[in-house]
């Protein structure tokens, strides 16, 4: 029974995978993606991974699907088809010939994995040690903490490097207004927004509240608090803040800047990144907190794309 | 507190401060800097074996930090272009007249996540820790990169995005297949089964993409020639160093035992005919950054060449320190190469070889740093270039291997040629061209680089004995290693 | 190859599969946002191969699964990056396109 | 000793080459004291070591470059002779050259690139091992490099390429060559030579092959001179001291270490090397004389003097008999006086009287005669006139030459004579015989400036004499020669 929806999922992932592929019209495409991305987090609940799924769904799916409509909607207005390209038939068949091989020997090396939970018994034996439940938030914020510090830092960078990008007349502009343009819709995501806007907040504190023993963390609560921020914008509930903005500097780098500090003062009594005995569940949870909102500032705005001259937009 | 974590955690602090500063971003060099080349002095003296757990956590679930070789001979080069380019760039990268433009305050904080990231990377082990920093170099990489021209950007950017997707489907093997993904636990667990050579195949395939051997190199030139100056000189000193250096850890460390000597001889291959490919592009350029641009696709050849000689040697520490060598002074020389070619190019207006008539009567200092960097690219004595392709000669020569040896003479030869060629049209002409006086700050930058790449050539047995700290066993000492089984 | 060994391994070889689709079409699709969906597809199916070869009786192992999560958060921020420059690259062209009255790209 | 005397001599050129590109050109009196001062003062060291090494002591400065490689600095007698010779002309053309140039152009690279060009050719006279040797004959390629383009036009440009592809491939090949060797036999110094008798005679005789070979390219031997008759587009002072004595002379140097230290006299009899090395001197003596007297232009028709004349060094070194060799040794001195001489003169000519070619050179002895003389003493002794000091040079290599059972040398050492004169005396009959074109009134030695243009050739010109005339006195370059082969190469 498991084996079979098992089965059929799988055969849908890939089914769908095919089509945001390979399909002409690029917004079915998307559609396509985001349904992917969406089985995808399914598939994970059924290995039992629920943060994982969690993750996928919101970000895998979620935050790319939205990145992937609005550079579409974008280069739309600028009048840019985003075909199917006309690969060459040779080139076509040539690269289906030597994916098909490499895939091939891809699952053959797959398949001689043996597949397990070897390292689980030694997570489990270590988490007394810090005091939370949840193995994974354990792995993400304390044995492979060092791992997502820099990973924070790279989200932090992937802002730096899409302001990068503004044009010299746009700076600091705010990005290009996701504010909607039919006046109908705006209104309806306004209302919207606004509703959402709370509850976004304080789903974002519940998940990574429950994080620490349950399913749940910093990366999927920022992604809620992130997803919010874009409705409450898109419906105007919010204005984007310009790019100088220092509030939103201490926004962004809040997270990052606390996780760097803690893991500094762990130097300073011990080691680097380590968490005193009895405080580690407190610190965590405190890094996780400041994280989840840096996190949500962050997408929001990864999403919302360079500083941009006023009057341009989608 | 360990130099370790610093090197590290201090970038990245700076990376903060320089967002939060804002317009006063490149004000922090003068406290950045110091702190950098202090620490990484601190990283060269630590007593040999150095090495810790982040978080005492301990392996296969941590993550090792350790001070070998690899790392006390590049953090201290990394840090000293670092240091050099931020001098340069500072006046670049500044606001001017108050209308403060989006790259002054951007190209600080990825300036800063790019050193913390390729320090990062050349102190773990943690084969997932590294795609980490790598991402955190490409990152900051491909906005510089875009800063110069968008579309060799963008290319640059799905290529190095493909390329650390491969290495990433490695390390998903591996830490699948033993349950770590730890380069000094994988030398003990790693057999050459069919999962470990895919993963193999597939991260050295991933890297070489990164690392633009030919005949992958094809997004380096444009992405290396339309960038700032700076830019170019962080990407072409800095960035493609990582992938090798952890090529290096890969090939020479993790899976020394299990990696054949026919695929040490495939890459050497592939870096012989980068260095023939890249000199003859390099000779045909017309325009001054893409001939050094080329010159990086050659210099690279080097690096990959010396793979074999490695491998086969009888002493292998001596090849070992000389692809460090190389890999340091190539750093130095090319950061430096770069910059003087940034400053020649600004003041003539133009971006042609031509252009450079009569500099150097004009611009005497830029053209010296051209020339002492063209020195050691071209491995002249004395410089780090010339230690580095004489001990590889010297190994070449010595296991008979006639066609590396062959390569490496007539590699510095056409290095010469293409060197030359720049130098030879600055000392032309009789009168001084009218170009804008020299800022003495700015030349400064390039000429410390360029003489540290010469003064590198003075220090020989000082380098080979860092590079020998905790040098894994594949390349230890003199004793007779058996490669390839 | 026996009918368990297949079904004990359906995620992973389902990731394998996709990783073999996602590069076909990085190779075979010319739109740089076409090719970055292909990149995500790629990405997902590394993803699958390294939680699915963790799984256990029940449950999956936690560490991979930290790792996943790392690699989709990397994956997201580079996709962003990604957008933003074939957004700005296409206002670019456009601009070089339409006249010489808009501000070019230019050194600072 | 903090400071070992090798170190000090070899570095010494550093200083006003440091100060030559540093001071600004309207303090260009200063750098020409520096300079001055700084020849002086190493003619000083090398008179005081010469007088100790006679005596017998042994220095040298030793520190460990690479493992297995010393960078070794060693006098030794052979080491002083080519020293002393570069540092008497170091001082020679430094007045020559403040003289010549006066305020031109670029005056500071021109003097920091000639000091390096110093450094590098005392480098390669006291280098102690194969790959000191190296290491400072390539920096001589990339000092001498800025010299030769020093013009900044296209034929100096053009003279620049062809110079660098020559040298550059050269030592190539001598890199590759000592490698192979250090492969084989383990590190080289010239005081200990290695023992080959385990080494194939073929693999020796390539290696030999590569590396006289390597060094040939620099001593103008055939067919690799190409570069040296464009490098005269370079300045004279530059033709004069490096083109005529330091680049050259490193490569016939080099190749005189690489026969009696490297591989023996034993080992090169063995081989069989001594006889087409000699041969291919030979040919090269003759073929760039005929060249010679096929040119109009005075420095190109030098420039193939200076071909034939550097053979001279090698067919004495290739013989393998005491006579020849001490005949090579001491023309390695002869003819650096004298070609020194000849191109000064040239250049004296050509700044003041703006003779560039044979034909031009009608009635100069008038206008000129103390330059002439001096020119015509350096013409005499490079035919072999006795008593100048070319003569010395040809009578020892002929007597070697029967030695070593070549009496074709003596043939070869006539018939060179014999185009010399073809080519120096129709000179020197243009200029003492026939009458001057109109002028305007000319004084040779008005200005100090002109002063310091003519005296050195004057000097030089005493000197070739007087290394001729008193040859058997206990200073002079014969003497010399003859220490260096009871010493190093006669037991």
């Amino acid at each position: 029974m498991t084996a079979t929806f098992e089965l059929i999922l799988c055969v849908m992932i890939l089914g769908t995978a095919c089509v945001a592929l390979f399909v002409r019209d690029f917004l079915t495409a998307i559609a396509f993606f985001v349904v992917f991305g969406n089985l995808l987090g399914l598939a994970w609940l059924a290995m039992g991974a629920v943060n994982v799924a969690l993750a996928e769904i919101a970000i895998g799916a979620g935050v790319t699907g939205v990145l992937l409509v609005l550079t579409r909607s974008r280069l739309l207005a600028l009048g840019e088809e985003i075909a199917c390209g006309p690969a060459r038939p040779w080139l076509r068949l040539g690269a289906a010939a030597a994916c098909s091989a490499f895939t091939t020997l891809l699952a053959a090396a797959v398949l001689s994995i043996a597949p397990g939970d070897d390292l689980a018994p030694v997570v489990d034996g270590l988490m007394p040690r810090i005091g939370l439940d949840n193995p994974v938030t354990g792995v993400l914020m304390a044995f492979r903490a060092y791992d997502t510090l820099l990973e924070s830092f790279v989200l932090l960078g992937a802002l730096v490097a899409v302001w990068s990008l503004a044009p010299p007349a746009a700076w600091p502009q705010p990005p290009v207004a996701l504010r909607m343009a039919d006046p109908a819709a705006l209104n309806v995501a306004g209302s919207f927004g606004r509703l959402l806007l709370p509850v976004a907040l304080v789903m974002a504190a519940y998940l990574v509240w429950v994080g620490s023993d349950r399913p749940g963390g910093a990366f999927q609560g920022g992604t809620v608090l992130a997803g919010g921020f874009l409705l409450a914008a898109m419906g105007g509930a919010i204005g984007l803040p310009r790019s100088d903005d220092p509030r939103l500097r201490w926004a962004l780098v809040a997270g990052p800047l606390v996780f760097l500090a803690i893991g500094l003062a762990g130097a300073a009594t011990g080691r680097f990144l380590a968490y005193p005995d009895g405080t580690a569940k407190a610190l965590i949870v405190t890094i996780e907190y400041v994280l989840a909102f840096s996190i949500g500032v962050t997408l929001a705005l990864l999403v919302a794309g360079p500083p941009a001259r006023a009057g341009t937009g989608p | 507190m360990s130099p370790l974590d610093l090197l590290v955690a201090a970038p990245l602090a700076f990376m903060v401060a320089a967002l939060v500063a804002g317009q006063g971003g490149r004000w922090l060099i003068l406290a950045a800097g110091p702190v950098m080349l202090a620490l990484s002095a601190w990283l060269v003296v630590l007593p040999p074996g150095v090495a810790h757990l982040v978080g005492d956590w301990d392996l296969p679930l941590g993550i090792l930090l350790r001070a070998d070789g690899v790392a006390r001979l590049l953090v201290p080069a990394t840090s000293a272009c670092f240091v050099a380019v931020a001098l340069y760039a500072w006046h670049e990268f500044s606001p001017k007249a108050g209308a403060e433009t989006a790259r002054a305050h951007t190209f600080w904080p990825m300036l800063y996540l790019m050193w913390g990231g390729s320090n990062a990377g050349y102190l773990t082990t943690d084969l997932f820790n590294l795609y980490v920093t790598i991402e955190m170099v490409s990152l900051a990489a491909v906005a510089m990169a875009a800063m110069g021209s968008l579309a060799a950007g963008l290319q640059y950017f799905l290529i190095a995005l493909v390329g650390s997707l491969a290495y990433l489907l490695g390390v998903a093997l591996l830490a699948s297949h033993y349950d770590t993904v730890d380069a000094t636990l994988l030398a003990v667990r790693a057999r050459p089964d069919l999962p470990t050579l895919m993963a193999i195949t597939v991260m050295t395939a991933g890297l070489l993409v990164k690392t633009a051997l030919f005949p992958l190199h094809g997004w380096l030139p444009p992405a290396h020639a339309a960038a700032p100056a700076p830019a170019s000189a962080l990407l072409s000193a800095v960035v493609i160093k990582l992938g090798f250096v952890i090529l290096l850890r890969l090939w020479f460390e993790a899976f020394a035992e299990i990696i054949r000597p026919a695929a040490m001889d495939l890459l050497g291959g592939m870096g012989a005919l980068a260095i023939l490919y890249g000199s003859v592009q390099a000779i045909r350029q017309e325009r001054l950054k893409l001939l050094v641009a080329y010159s990086t696709v050659a210099q690279l050849g080097y690096l990959f060449l010396a793979f074999p000689l490695i491998a086969n040697a009888q002493n292998p520490a001596e090849p070992w320190a000389a692809v460090l060598v190389h890999a340091v002074s190539h750093m130095l020389a090319k950061a430096a190469m770069f910059l003087a070619a940034g400053l020649m190019l600004k003041a003539v207006a133009g971006d042609r070889i031509s252009d450079l008539a009569g500099l150097a009567r004009a611009m005497p200092l830029s053209v010296t740093a051209f020339a002492l960097a063209a020195i050691s690219l071209a491995g002249l004595p004395p410089s780090g270039g010339f230690t580095a392709k004489f001990l590889l000669l010297h190994a070449a020569i010595e296991q008979g291997r006639v066609v590396p040896a062959a390569v490496l003479v007539i590699g510095g030869l056409l290095g010469a040629v293409y060197l030359f060629r720049p130098l030879s049209v600055a000392f032309s002409g009789s009168a001084a061209p009218a170009v804008r006086a020299e800022a003495p700050l700015r030349v400064a930058a390039p000429l410390a680089l360029a003489s540290l790449a010469i003064a590198l050539g003075f220090a020989g047995m000082t380098l080979i004995e860092l590079s020998s700290v905790a040098a894994p066993p594949a390349v230890a000492g003199p004793v007779q290693a058996e490669p390839g089984r | 190859m026996t009918v368990p060994a297949v079904l004990g391994h359906l995620f992973p070889l389902t990731g394998a599969v996709l990783v073999g689709l996602g590069l076909c079409g990085f190779i075979t699709l010319r739109h740089p946002l076409r090719q970055l969906l292909a990149v995500n597809v790629i990405g997902a199916g590394i993803f699958l191969i390294l939680g699915g070869l963790g799984r256990g009786e029940g449950v999956t192992d936690p560490y991979p699964q930290a790792l996943v999560i790392t690699g989709i958060v990397v994956s997201v921020a580079l996709t962003a990056l990604g957008t933003a420059m074939i957004a700005r690259l296409s206002e670019d062209r456009r601009a070089a396109g339409s006249g010489p009255d808009q501000p070019k790209d230019q050194d600072p | 000793m903090m400071l070992s005397a090798p170190l000090v001599l070899v570095l010494l050129p550093l200083i006003p080459a440091i100060i030559s590109f540093a001071l600004p050109e309207r303090l260009a009196a200063w750098r020409n004291a520096a300079n001055l001062v700084a020849a002086t003062v190493k003619v000083g060291i090398v008179a005081d070591l010469l007088r100790q090494v006679r005596g017998g002591v042994d220095l040298e400065w030793r520190y460990t470059f690479l493992p297995g490689h010393d960078f070794l600095l060693r006098v030794d007698t052979l080491a002083l002779l080519f020293v002393s010779l570069s540092v008497f002309l170091w001082l020679v053309t430094t007045v020559y050259a403040i003289g010549y140039f006066g305020r031109g152009p670029n005056l500071a690279r021109f003097f920091g690139f000639f000091n390096l060009c110093v450094l590098s050719a005392t480098g390669v006279a006291l280098s102690g091992t194969v790959v000191t040797f190296f290491l400072f004959y390539e920096l001589l390629t990339l000092a001498t490099w800025p010299l030769v383009v020093h013009n900044g036009d296209e034929k100096s440009l053009r003279a620049g390429r062809i110079y660098l592809a020559y040298t550059l491939a050269g030592s190539a090949a001598f890199l590759v060559g000592i490698l192979w060797l250090k492969a084989l036999v383990g590190s080289i110094e010239f005081t200990a030579p290695p023992d080959l008798s385990a080494v194939p005679p073929l693999t020796l005789t390539l290696i030999f092959v590569l590396c006289v070979g390597g060094l040939g390219v620099k001593a103008a031997l055939f067919p690799l001179h190409g570069w040296l008759p464009t490098a005269m587009a370079a300045p004279a002072p530059v033709s004069a001291l490096l083109h005529a004595v330091a680049v050259v002379k490193a490569g016939a140097f080099g190749i005189v270490r690489m026969i009696y230290d490297v591989y023996g006299i034993g080992t090169v009899a063995e081989l069989g090397l001594g006889p087409p090395l000699a041969a291919l001197a030979a040919f090269t003596i003759l073929y760039g004389s005929l060249r010679a007297v096929m040119q109009d232009e005075i420095k190109t028709r030098l420039a193939y003097s200076t071909v034939s004349q550097v053979s001279y060094i090698l067919l004495g070194a290739s013989l393998i008999g005491p006579f020849a060799v001490i005949g090579g040794l001491v023309h390695l001195v002869h003819q650096g006086i004298m070609k020194i001489t000849l191109f000064m003169c040239a250049g004296a000519l050509a700044n003041r009287l703006g003779i560039k070619a044979v034909t031009d050179l009608d009635g100069a002895g008038r206008l000129m005669p103390v330059t002439m003389a001096a020119f015509s003493i350096g013409a005499l002794g490079m035919i072999g006139v006795p008593p100048v000091a070319g003569f010395i040079s040809k009578w020892y290599l002929g007597i070697g030459g029967l030695q070593s059972d070549a009496a074709w040398v003596v043939a070869v050492l006539a018939g060179s004579s014999l185009l010399n004169a073809a080519y120096f005396l129709p000179m020197l009959y243009r200029a003492w015989l026939l009458p001057p074109p109109e002028r305007a009134g000319f004084r040779e030695l008005g200005t100090t400036r002109d002063r310091m243009l003519v005296l050195p050739a004057v000097v030089t010109a005493a000197a070739a004499l007087a290394a001729g005339v008193f040859a058997s006195s206990s200073f002079s370059p014969l003497t010399w020669a003859k220490l260096i082969a009871e010493r190093g190469y006669l037991q």
